[in-house]
């Protein structure tokens, strides 16, 4: 195990290791050959080492390039598709939503389509509407497709390499803004899987339950530091790490625990994944529910380019610590958790 | 503008009397189904959309004549000739039509959306162009694997103005990937005649915006289109990259079964009727490898059997039960 | 007022009073000319009237007609752009969710982008996985976007002609199911309008609020209905006509009204519009509720071909009822409104 | 394959001497600008990305020189210059840059984005491909409110591989719409040289394939440009419809400020620097309508000057307030 691992590090990894392991994988996307090695150099140093056959700079043909995974994944191989940003999936929304996520129930249950679609992107540097969306609800919408949204370098490594194996479709979506953090992740070669579809708690607390995913995480966390050091409130964070299926039982089992619940994403908050979360839990669990659900998610409007416009729209630690506050407040449980922090939500 | 150049090659081909008489045979299988299932369909036995290929049949078995069992297709919504003409067995097909268990697709994908693992055939296709880049991709598998299978790309005249058309053949260019794109120009796009849409004279111009041959056939010459498609598959089997068919068709029905086709004029109908590949064929076999009514009746007979029989199978399959409905989302 | 107007009649008299009352509206799509007049004849006689100019048949380029409307819109236009099905707008999502939606904000509030993508689908009629879909959770998760979906002739002309009349993209769905019925419209030429983000109160009632847009409306009145007749049961049918920007006030009046709600529609119930639905009344009005509200949508699958497994995966009139039923049920409320209705309500 | 053909009519140009000194001096706008703005960018002044487009200067000047104010265009995430071109002004460019409430979009938009409608700037574009069909969607416009302006969509050489280009210019194509299709063929798209993804020698062999003429020109060379894009800008306002222009021409920077752009040889870049458009333009004017250092002097410096005063006015300009952000969804 090593401590300090940059998630790029652990991206590349987890691709150099399934190419090793299985010769069916190979890569596809624009720009992702040496020597640029990808946009975000996630790729670097692949095409040198499995030669550019299997690791192929396309062109800008993003219909092409989901297409040509969906032809390949349905034919023996395991392609791992990248698209620069989760927006440019736009351009191929068929083949992903029509083709890739449908080919195995329209035969009936006879052909996989074992592709992974990696991209990244998010909001949080000026990247401005087209380049800065969370379209995760969107997948999340079409049965067939899983999501995976990693928010440490230990899970991306392990989620990539299981989704390379798994035989359905996956959207691989790295948060840009993860891409420079670190943490500790298993020596090269110590082979791992993070299996798809499990939640995990990325922090226990026992007073309210924060529910996140991708860089919302880093922010769910660092609210709970803020809120245990400020209020002596002690959040518990569930990171989805998969958005589709997602883990019910791990939130519901949290929200039994702390009974109060704040649900934080980037994307926006209409009719985002926070809205089936929140709808869920209130579904199974009403007779626990004294104080409304948070939904913490962008506001309505494409994320604009100047970075104090873009702080506004977009959430961050900020809006999860007033959620959690309000929440507590609201409930009347800042009781149980110490009366500054009650006087303090109130100036919420 | 130049005119579009023909291909007229016919001396080469390579045509015995026992390939003949299995393509024959392909084509009278397909005019067979597509007749039955065009009844069934105005008898309301059937579900959904269905559309017919009724004419067209020459160019599915010209091309799937010249592949192996172990080649892939793409096909689309008007796939049914392509599969059967790929070797699909019409008991399951009309199974599918039916929305039977015992269809190709057990009932969950219906006739736009037939597949079938085992013949190559990675699926008819309801979204027009959307099997170019898919066909491309298992062009990319082959050369990958190292196997020296082809992939073809089915696809109508609508199909050439879409963004996949575009993306999927130049993919398969600058990759030298082992496809072969054939266009079924049946001069309409439901009501839409092509040259409303297009501004060239023929579609081959375009393959060489893409670096790669283009080669314009007449689609309702059954030899024509065999020894194109040959040609186009050893080329790909060989390494050298895809080929651009153009085979002009007509299509006799409607867009689909009930369209009353208000769009064209009779005549036309009946001159492209008069052009019908399969008599047409009959008497190249009958100047070429020997062909009498007695074999045409033999035929014709046989594939009567065989699609009353299927029709039979498809009827008495039982539905699918619901728990599939659910099962097959995932693998 | 005319008794007994087709709902196709309806949408083609909106086209054709648009079409005279401003020369800058101008239709394209996929065989919209005569003598085709649409795949399911919308705007039949329209070419003839207006000539092909100005309702222009086009190629199959989905990308090209909204883009080419988009670039009209800029300019001075008013482009009503059908694509065929709504599924065919995922070959064109880039153009509309990256480019319409977003080009007034990202000018900074300087274009607008008055355009109407007209598009019709939907379930019910066995046309498999790729033409059935329901895509709203899709653009209501959009800023920008405005998503109309009518359920009757009267609607359908009046909301088609306001949406024409607005500055902003629309996407006006017409759910292929509705196309044969009828209702009463105003006669040719008595100019109305329908406002958009303006939900109608369909059938009033007291006792469970059902909330449905497109056709899920009509099942809901069917199911209203039954449960009348059978239950004892008045249930108020909220019709959101608009499904973004919804109307969130007339929602919650009616809930606040009676106490119990069911939000139903034909598209996936994971991630769907009654998602932010129900977390909305929830968050709104927790004081009120004390019975889960009940979701009905799609099971997690795409659309099956054969009519069984169609039904079987699609809800309907008969879902609402059981929705109904459980929810009063469960609430502790058929007292209130009959005993043998509770007892048929254990069955359920 | 032929050998692409390089349009060779600068004698028959137009140029006189005040149009003249208007290009050289819009030129040499877009390179301060642009080199400004690196600066600033380089010292963390300013947010988002920044695509340069130093070395491209002829291309946008010799299009737009050849445009009217009530034309349009579409541009690129690289689309300064075009702007620039067509006439804004320093001031807003360089406030946009920096997000304040004075920029062309008020900070909503940002670089890739600014449009201006006043200027008939549609808008550059973070999507790759994405101004093609809108521009065809502009010239549709005009030629419904039958005006006589012309819609021109400028892209790289890495759009002409997606559907948007194909889609876009067929349909221009077929309905004759008023529009010129620019392509700057800088050689990349981001690390990818184009013969990567292209098996055809230039790109105007596809414009056959939309029935359209294509002109290959030098696109360092802003005579060539203008004579040619106003050849294509007449065809357009005369109703005979689009044509495809390949600018050939070279990005002195990486793909965005900051790339090392270790993907292509450094004698490539000396190469292309050598040919630097201004200069080249500076020697064409001696030669035809008389230009001395003087004259090179006095534009260079009221650039300059006009450079500084912009950045001011950027730098001195309010933020937007945030309402703003949620104001400007709907009209
Ligand atoms: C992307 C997309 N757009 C539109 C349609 C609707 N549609 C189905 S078939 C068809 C016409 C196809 O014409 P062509 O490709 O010539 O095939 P043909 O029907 O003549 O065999 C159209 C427009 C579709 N299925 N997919
Ligand atoms: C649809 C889409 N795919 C990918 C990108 C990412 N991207 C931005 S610019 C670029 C290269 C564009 O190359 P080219 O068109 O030649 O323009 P240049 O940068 O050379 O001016 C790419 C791949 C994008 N913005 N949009
Ligand atoms: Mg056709
Ligand atoms: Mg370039």
């Amino acid at each position: 195990m090593r401590d300090n691992v940059l998630m790029r590090e652990a991206l590349r990894e987890a691709l150099d290791e399934e190419m090793a392991r299985d010769e069916r994988v190979f890569l596809m996307g624009e720009d992702i050959a040496d020597p640029m090695g990808g946009s975000y150099k996630i790729t670097l140093g692949l095409s040198t080492k499995y030669g550019k056959h299997r690791v192929r700079n396309t062109p800008i043909s993003e219909i092409a390039i989901v297409g040509a995974g969906v032809g390949a994944a349905i034919t023996g191989m395991r392609p791992v598709a990248e698209i620069m940003y989760v927006d440019f999936l736009e351009v191929a929304m068929d083949q992903v939503v029509s083709q890739a996520a449908k080919i195995r129930y329209m035969s009936g249950g006879q052909l996989s389509v074992p592709l992974v679609i990696r991209c990244q992107g998010g909001p949080g540097r000026s990247a401005a509407a087209q380049h800065s969306q969370m379209l995760e609800a969107w997948f999340f919408h079409v049965p067939g497709l899983k999501v995976v949204m990693p928010s440490t370098p230990y899970d991306a490594k392990g989620l990539l390499k299981a989704a390379i194996r798994d035989d359905n479709p996956v959207i691989f979506f790295e948060q840009n803004g993860l891409y420079n953090t670190r943490g500790p992740v298993p020596d090269p070669g110590e082979d791992y899987t993070v299996p798809l579809g499990k939640a995990d708690i990325k922090r226990e607390g026992k007073d309210v339950t924060i529910v996140a995913y991708a860089q919302m995480t880093l922010f769910a966390l660092q609210a709970a530091e803020q809120l245990a050091k400020e209020d002596g409130v002690e959040a518990e964070v569930v990171d989805l790490r998969t958005v589709s299926p997602w883990d019910k039982e791990t939130v519901l089992r949290s929200f039994r625990k702390t009974g109060a619940l704040v649900v934080a994403h980037q994307a926006v908050r209409q009719g985002g994944v926070g809205a089936e979360i929140a709808a869920t839990v209130y579904e199974e669990a009403l007779d626990l529910v004294d104080v409304e659900i948070a939904r913490v998610g962008a506001k309505f409007a494409p994320t604009p380019f100047a970075p104090h416009l873009e702080r506004y729209v977009i959430p961050g630690k900020d809006e999860i610590v007033a959620a959690v506050r309000t929440t507590l407040e609201r409930g009347g449980r800042f009781g149980a958790v110490g009366q500054a922090a009650a006087q303090r939500a109130g100036a919420v | 503008m130049t005119r579009p150049k023909r291909s007229d090659k016919k001396g080469e081909t390579r045509l015995d009397r026992t390939t003949a008489l299995d393509l024959y045979t392909r084509m009278v299988r397909i005019r067979q189904f597509e007749e039955k299932a065009a009844r069934l369909y105005e008898q309301g036995l059937l579900p959904g959309f269905l559309h017919s290929s009724v004419g067209q049949e020459a160019v599915a078995v010209g091309v799937c004549g010249a592949l192996r069992k172990d080649d892939y297709i793409t096909s689309t919504h008007r796939g049914h000739g392509h599969i059967i003409a790929k070797g699909a067995g019409l008991d399951r097909m009309f199974a599918e039509l039916y929305g039977r268990e015992t269809g190709f697709n057990r009932g969950l994908g219906g006739s736009m959306h037939i597949m079938d693992f085992e013949l190559g055939v990675l699926g008819a296709n309801g979204i027009v162009g959307a099997g170019i880049p898919i066909a491309a991709g298992a062009g990319l598998s082959i050369q990958l694997r190292g196997t020296d299978q082809v992939a073809v790309a089915f696809f109508g005249d609508g199909a050439i103005n879409t963004g996949a058309f575009h993306e999927g053949i130049n993919l398969a260019a600058i990759w030298d990937l082992p496809c072969v794109f054939v266009c079924e120009n049946n001069l309409y796009a439901e009501s839409t005649p092509q040259e409303y849409v297009l501004r060239i004279p023929a579609l081959t111009e375009r393959a060489r915006g893409y670096g790669i041959p283009g080669e314009l056939v007449d689609g309702n010459d059954l030899v024509a289109v065999y020894d194109a498609a040959r040609r186009a598959v050893e080329r790909a089997r060989a390494g050298k990259g895809p080929t651009l068919l153009e085979c002009r068709t007509y299509r006799w029905y409607g867009h689909y079964i009930g369209d009353p086709a208000v769009y064209r004029p009779q005549e036309e109908v009946e001159y492209w009727k008069a052009r019908d590949p399969i008599p047409r064929f009959e008497a190249w076999m009958k100047e070429h490898v020997g062909f009498d009514d007695a074999d045409r009746e033999a035929v014709w007979q046989a594939v009567a059997a065989e699609v009353e029989a299927a029709v039979k199978f498809a009827e008495e399959s039982p539905l699918t039960p619901v728990e599939a409905a659910l099962d097959c989302v995932y693998s």
